[in-house]
């Protein structure tokens, strides 16, 4: 409902360049996206990933059940919230789905490096995704609060910064292209602005989601890299500097929105 | 797992700081550097999108950095980025303009070519409804860009092979062909420039643009 | 084997209202892959709901449900604890049924 | 309306050979439609397989969206306020193959159902639910819209 209201309020601010039909269209939109809140199927994913997360695997047969999400061993709840951070036992700022590889390298024996390569989609890749839905979800109706208050990870949000705005590729986009300015939108996608909070379940706090163009199950990893294929740049790797820069800036911006996942998108 | 290049970047500043437990700040120009490391290190090339496409142009880099530091681009840059884009435009062969506007408004529709999961053979689109408002009838258009409904006709284009038409005709053509020529910072791909879209395909839109004929004009 | 399904049941009132997910690719068999090749059909085709046994909803699927199917119904009779059953079969023959409490 | 009379021939001779086969099983030849009614290419061979003409009737509504914004997953479902209402049938009028899914409901069970469909384009929806024994329908129009980027 909430969403909807937005969505309207975003069209009245459309102002004069919006027609009679496109009025419709928008809240014929909303009314289509409110219509797959009811089952989404995110929810197989989640039961996967929970499944997953308390079965005994890997090389050493152990669960996941002991991994430290930034909140203490096996602590999920409000762990994604506070996602990416840096950890001391890997120097690194790192996110939610490169955590997760940390805990399969070293508590189940996994070859992270494996995992990482493996296209989105298949294998463990694809427990990975489910395994994010379950621990994000989790974190359902909280706000985002990253603890942002390490020199690392000040490092990287000026990083991502500076990728934010960073053009190239054969159309010179940038993120901000499309991401940098309020009430826009790609067709009739509205386009949300990540320089600042977005607000409730939008942008970084509507991820991970169920695309219903695909029917696959994105995780922010798979989202990034999608929207680098499309500003025509080359690929950034699972897990890289570039991808965790970002969503600390994004994630930081986002201070004090609600997350909703996982959701369900077009 | 892969050693961090930003462990290994900070690894200076934080000994000279001393491991404190506050955040500290580097000067902006060495954010500049870790983001180019980190770029580098980041990036693979897949399928036709190679790493080289990273390489920043003028352009780029100086609008970039205007929109980081959160102000606008000095304005001699400006005229600067524009008069050199302005050189790369080149006109028409035969000195015609217009092709067919059925033909440019298939051009307009589509949004594929160069990424990583097209190739070589790819039709490129020109991505423009994702931006524009164009004709009336498709009503799933994007409004990163200005609507350009109605665009020949407001501009009062009623022969676009008259005189009085001439300057808007060239002015669409190099608007198109390199957008930056015109705005130094505009968000509009150069798509002659960048070889998104070849001659042909560039009268097509304008036709769709400027034909009276056109839907774009009724 | 599939993915186990997604089966909510709750009572209000006299009725029933059972919401299901089902975790199947539901390729029709017309779409071509990347080289042009055809793939190959692969859907659920059968559907059965039980109440405590008895049969409250069948339905057949073509390959034009989409993929990872949802399917919500209402029916009366049944009370908080007892079981809902859904099963499905594909046109592989392959087959699952899962089970959910009535909440 | 001629090639329409041939495809139907056609997929009843189709269908023969399966049973003839043993590829169908009697039980599914039994029930009121088959699986070769999945099959066939048009809205009018898909109500011939349903039983016949549909009289259109405001006790039947279907529910789908003014608009899709993807195809590949439009939310589709039906209600009959019509006693004794024992199948429904979802039709999407555009798609290749337009008969999209069959319910069987039993005593008890409303008729009230909803799943969801894919649609290669802007089409009519179709709902034809038996009450009675008589055929009853009723049409709604979806749009279904082109989506940013890539599409």
């Amino acid at each position: 409902m909430k969403r909807h209201v937005l969505a309207l309020a975003a069209l009245t601010a459309l102002g004069q360049g919006a027609a009679w039909a496109q009025d419709a269209a928008a809240e014929g939109i909303a009314k289509y996206r409110e219509m797959l809140q009811d089952g989404n199927p995110a929810e197989l994913f989640e039961m996967k990933g929970e499944e997953l997360w308390k079965q005994k695997r890997g090389p050493k047969n152990v669960s996941l059940e002991q991994c430290d999400l930034g909140k203490g061993p096996g602590v999920l709840k409000g762990a994604f919230v506070e996602l990416p951070r840096f950890f001391k036992d890997t120097g690194r700022v790192q996110d939610m789905e490169s955590r997760l590889v940390t805990c399969m390298e070293t508590l189940q024996g996994f070859n992270a490096a494996e995992i990482m390569k493996t296209p989105f989609g298949k294998g463990e890749m694809a427990n990975l995704t489910a395994l994010a839905t379950y621990v994000a979800t989790q974190s359902k109706g909280m706000r985002f609060a990253l603890p942002y208050n390490t020199t690392e990870e000040k490092t990287m949000y000026e990083v991502g910064k500076r990728l934010f705005y960073m053009r190239g590729g054969t159309h010179d986009f940038s993120c901000a292209s499309c991401h940098g300015q309020e009430g826009k939108r790609i067709r009739l996608q509205d386009l949300p602005d990540l320089t600042k909070n977005p607000g409730d379940g939008i942008g970084f706090a509507a991820w991970p989601a169920y695309r219903v163009s695909n029917s696959q199950m994105w995780g922010m990893q798979l989202r990034l890299n999608d929207c680098y294929r499309q500003q025509r740049f080359p690929e950034p790797k699972f897990g890289s500097d570039v991808t965790i820069a970002l969503a600390v800036y994004m994630g930081v911006n986002a201070k004090g929105a609600e997350s909703i996942v996982p959701s369900i998108k077009r | 797992m892969q050693k961090s290049t930003i462990a290994t970047l900070l690894a200076a500043p934080v000994l000279v700081l001393g491991l404190s437990a506050c955040v500290s700040s580097l000067p902006s120009a060495e954010y500049d550097r870790i983001t180019a490391e980190v770029v580098k290190a980041s990036f693979q090339d897949k399928g036709i999108a190679k790493v080289d496409r990273l390489v920043q142009d003028d352009a780029n880099r100086e609008c970039a950095a205007a929109d980081v530091a959160g102000k606008p681009i000095d304005e001699k840059v400006a005229k600067a980025i524009e008069e050199a884009e302005m050189k790369t435009v080149k006109w028409p062969s035969d000195g015609k303009f217009l092709g067919d506007w059925k033909e440019g408004e298939k051009i307009a529709q589509s949004g594929r070519g160069l990424t990583w999961t097209d190739n070589e053979k790819t039709v490129n689109g020109g991505n423009c409804y994702n931006c524009h408002q164009i004709t009336k009838e498709e009503i799933s258009f994007g409004t990163l860009g200005p609507s350009l409904y109605n665009y020949g006709k407001l501009r009062g284009v009623s022969d676009p092979n008259s005189p009085a038409s001439k300057a808007i005709v060239e002015y669409t053509w190099g608007k198109m062909w390199n957008s930056r020529a015109y705005n130094a910072c505009s968000q509009m791909p150069r798509a002659g420039h960048k070889g998104i879209l070849n001659e042909q395909q560039l009268k097509h839109v304008m036709a769709l643009l400027l034909d009276p004929n056109s839907p774009v004009n009724k | 084997m599939a993915d186990p399904m997604r089966i909510r049941a709750a009572v209000a009132g006299d009725e029933v209202t059972v919401r299901v997910l089902m975790s199947h690719p539901m390729e029709p068999g017309t779409r071509k892959d990347a080289s042009g090749n055809t793939i190959p059909a692969h859907f659920i085709q059968d559907v059965e709901a039980t109440h405590n046994g008895k049969s409250v909803l069948k339905a057949m699927f073509s390959g034009s449900v989409s993929q990872n199917p949802f399917l919500s119904f209402k029916f009366k009779g049944g009370a908080k604890g007892d079981k809902v059953a859904v099963k499905w079969v594909d046109n592989k023959g392959d087959t699952r049924t899962d089970e959910a409490t009535i909440a | 309306m001629n090639s329409s009379r041939r495809t139907a021939l056609k997929t009843t001779g189709a269908f023969a050979t399966l049973i003839s086969l043993g590829l169908v099983t009697q039980s599914q030849a039994q029930a009121a439609v088959d699986r070769a009614s999945f099959q066939v290419k048009t809205v009018e061979d898909a109500l011939k397989a349903i039983g016949g003409q549909a009289a259109s009737s405001d006790q039947v509504t279907v529910v789908s969206p003014d608009i899709a914004e993807n195809g590949a997953v439009v939310p589709v479902g039906a209600t009959s306020k019509l006693p004794n209402t024992t199948e429904i049938y979802l039709i999407v009028e555009k798609n290749p193959t337009p008969l999209s899914a069959a319910f069987f409901i039993p005593a008890g069970t409303a008729a009230d159902v909803q799943t969801r469909l894919k649609m290669g384009q802007s089409t009519n929806v179709v709902a034809v639910v038996k009450a009675d024994g008589k055929l009853f329908s009723a049409t709604k129009e979806t749009k279904v819209t082109l989506g940013g980027c890539g599409g």
